[in-house]
């Protein structure tokens, strides 16, 4: 009992601070104000959030089928998300994205 | 009536802004976004109606009794398949009309083939393909 | 608990969705597209967790596995083939 | 029930957004990797209205295969839409407003969302596919066994139609030999003339995509250098993105993995043929992304891919004829194994869904390479 009690309340903290963390990334994403500086607050808390959500989910799965695939989905996950932003990145640096915010000339 | 078509009104929306992408952009690439979105409306159309309330999908198990209906989720998953199929078709006729005419606007094709018309139709063999590209991309 | 993840992740996908929106310039949108992924993967799993069926996180699995080949496309087919085929630029640096 | 409610609308809204913001935006680039965005969402929506094998599919398709075709055909064309003239938009939206009309009158007749007691649930054919199949088939995934079994002649015309897309793609855009010496010998004339003009007429992609193309037209002069060139080139940007290159090459077993994965436990799970080929398509086309087309080549020679093209569709077709020749009907698998009627149907459906799987694999890649190919030698 206690100890059901005590997954519980771990996976809701956990999912409470993945939520936050993927909800200010988002809000980062929107608000700050050019493209490195939005790659941070996106692909940072991309990881995270992600990771502390899918920990939480974890602790709720019910069954090794679902515990495998969730894993296996965090694991992917912390390749795939990260290496696209940092491909991202690096082109946009090779292609002249510059830093000061609100460039809109260079529209194609 | 309204509250249980609720869906069916998003699906008729996205038909329509899909529809108007087809016929008012004379992009050809764009047209065929357009039916990309059309389509998806078209896709959530039937799934829509094979939705049943706490219903599952349709993968049987024991001690479920209800399931949506696996036949919208066959019929459109191979539309899918065809989807991007056809697609594919229509933007390889893109690239080919591109490289003969210089253009992908439906407008400026048709023009060119007005003016081709009247130049004459002797023109047009082997080597205007070629011609019509260099004339295409070099002009104002 | 769940209900609030999915709540938080649809509002974080529509705050995503209006950096797609309004870019600007293709790498914004870019990134914005990346971040929505991840997004759809993270709601896929919470309603499969909801739901209680482990073949849903077959869907977002593959969304993890592939999530990023349009990326890659864009990366590649714009920016990079620019390079590979007689390069003006690339060799100068 | 009202968490789906909030899920479906706010779900459609965002992809209603997405619709709309592709619409205005005129940059074609842009408007495609929105279009893969409305794929996402649209995923996620089947997920929501419990359509697994459906969603597993757009997965791959919207936001890998598709978009990738999307974005090597206006890598080949122009990436600016013109502005459109004023009329056309009006012509064109009295149009959709009158499909708008048309169907929200044909709307009052359709049945209410979800409810249990719809003609589409009180059908004696929903009680076919739901509860007979599993004494007909024994396969738990009724997709699969409507797909493969019930429906298998609609399925073999599906298959068919790809098989043509699968044909008719390649017969467009390859250049063949002959063709190609022609062109080469036209460009030769062209040369003096051509080639002086510099390609000013849209904006800076385009010009130097025209110069690299008059410089490839004067590269057979001095080739090697410009293979030197080529190959530093190739090796400052295969360096520069050593990260990207290394977790492709850990994803990809994983993602041919999931695939078979998808195509032989498509009877118990979300999976089947159509799923299988397109997952293996895009493995595929992510590799030749990241390595380039000639590494994939060198795994699957370009007659190979295009032999196999049709082995789905003849291993589909071959085992109807099979059925007949063993005394039942066409793509009756009963008569498979005598006496099981049910083991039959399991063997039949995995051979269908390995040929689907072969023919959808085979023609996504042929149709990539098309295009990837065209790109390459202009």
């Amino acid at each position: 009992m206690s100890l059901s009690l005590l997954i519980d309340i771990a996976s809701g903290a956990l999912l409470l601070a993945g939520c936050l963390l993927v909800v200010s990334g988002a809000v980062g994403l929107l608000r700050l104000p050019d493209f490195y500086t939005r790659t941070h607050a996106g692909s940072l808390t991309d990881a995270a959030g992600a990771t502390l959500l899918l920990l939480g989910l974890l602790l709720q799965a019910d069954g090794w089928q679902s515990g495998v695939r969730l894993v296996l989905i965090m694991l992917f996950l912390l390749v795939t998300s990260p290496t696209a932003a940092h491909a991202l990145a690096q082109a946009a640096r090779r292609d002249g994205e510059r830093l000061p915010a609100g460039d809109d000339e260079g529209r194609r | 009536m309204t509250g249980g078509h609720y869906i069916f009104w998003f699906v008729f929306v996205l038909m329509v802004i899909g529809l108007y992408a087809v016929i008012s952009h004379g992009n050809l690439v764009k047209k065929l976004i357009g039916l990309n979105l059309f389509q998806i409306g078209v896709f959530m159309f039937y799934i829509a109606l094979g939705k049943v309330e706490d219903g599952r999908a349709p993968i049987v198990e024991e001690g479920v009794e209800v399931y949506s209906h696996p036949l919208p989720h066959v019929l459109i998953l191979t539309a899918i398949v065809v989807g991007v199929a056809t697609t594919s078709l229509g933007l390889a006729l893109a690239i080919r009309i591109y490289e003969a005419y210089g253009t992908i606007e439906e407008d400026e094709v048709i023009e060119r083939d007005k003016a081709a018309e009247q130049d004459g139709t002797a023109e047009l063999n082997g080597t205007a393909e070629r011609d019509g590209v260099r004339g295409g991309e070099a002009g104002p | 608990m769940l209900a609030a993840a999915v709540i938080a992740l649809l509002v974080a996908m529509a705050l995503t969705l209006v950096r797609a929106f309004v870019g600007p310039r293709l790498y914004n949108r870019l990134l914005a597209i990346n971040v929505f992924g991840t997004k759809t993967v993270l709601f896929i799993s919470v309603v499969g967790v909801l739901s209680g069926r482990p073949y849903i996180f077959d869907i977002a699995l593959l969304y993890a596995l592939v999530n990023f080949v349009s990326t890659i496309a864009v990366l590649r087919l714009t920016h990079l083939d620019e390079l590979l085929p007689s390069s003006d630029e690339g060799t100068a640096r | 029930m009202s968490l789906l409610v909030l899920m479906d609308v706010s779900l459609f809204t965002l992809l209603l957004a997405t619709a709309l913001a592709i619409t205005r935006l005129r940059a074609l680039y842009e408007a495609t990797m929105l279009t893969a965005l409305a794929g996402l969402l649209s995923a996620s929506l089947f997920v929501v209205l419990d359509a697994l094998d459906v969603a597993i599919t757009e997965a791959a398709v919207g936001t890998g295969i598709s978009t990738v075709l999307f974005i090597a055909a206006l890598r080949l064309t122009r990436s600016r839409e013109a502005v459109t003239p004023r009329r056309r938009l009006w012509s064109g939206g009295a149009v959709a407003v009158l499909l708008g009309a048309t169907l929200l009158y044909a709307a009052q007749d359709l049945p209410p969302f979800a409810e249990p007691d719809t003609p589409v649930q009180t059908n004696p054919v929903t009680q076919t596919y739901l509860h007979e199949s599993q004494e007909d088939i024994g396969v738990p995934n009724t997709v699969a066994a409507v797909l493969a079994s019930y429906r298998g002649y609609d399925t073999l015309g599906e298959l068919v139609v790809i098989f043509t897309a699968g044909v008719t793609v390649p017969l467009l855009l390859l250049r063949t030999r002959r063709r190609a010496e022609r062109d080469e010998a036209h460009a030769g004339e062209e040369g003096a003339e051509g080639g002086t003009e510099p390609g000013t007429e849209h904006g800076t992609e385009h010009g130097r995509e025209h110069s690299a193309e008059h410089g490839a037209e004067h590269g057979a002069e001095h080739g090697t250098e410009k293979g030197a060139e080529h190959r530093s080139a190739r090796a400052v940007v295969m360096s520069e993105y050593r990260v990207l290159r290394v977790a492709s090459k850990v994803l990809m077993p994983f993602i041919l993995l999931f695939a078979c994965y998808v195509l032989f436990h498509g009877d118990y799970g979300p999976g089947g043929g159509f799923q299988a080929g397109v997952i293996f398509a895009a493995g595929f086309v992510l590799y030749s992304l990241v390595f380039g087309i000639g590494e994939v080549e060198r795994v699957l020679p370009w007659p190979v891919m295009l032999g196999l093209v049709p082995v789905g569709v003849l291993l589909y077709a071959g085992l109807g004829v099979a059925n007949m020749a063993l005394g039942g009907a066409f793509l009756d698998y009963d008569t498979l194994v005598p006496g099981h009627p049910e083991e039959g149907q399991h063997y039949g459906i995995l051979i269908i869904e390995t040929g689907v799987g072969i023919t959808v694999a085979a023609v996504l890649i042929a149709v990539y390479y098309s295009f990837a190919n065209r790109g390459a030698r202009r």
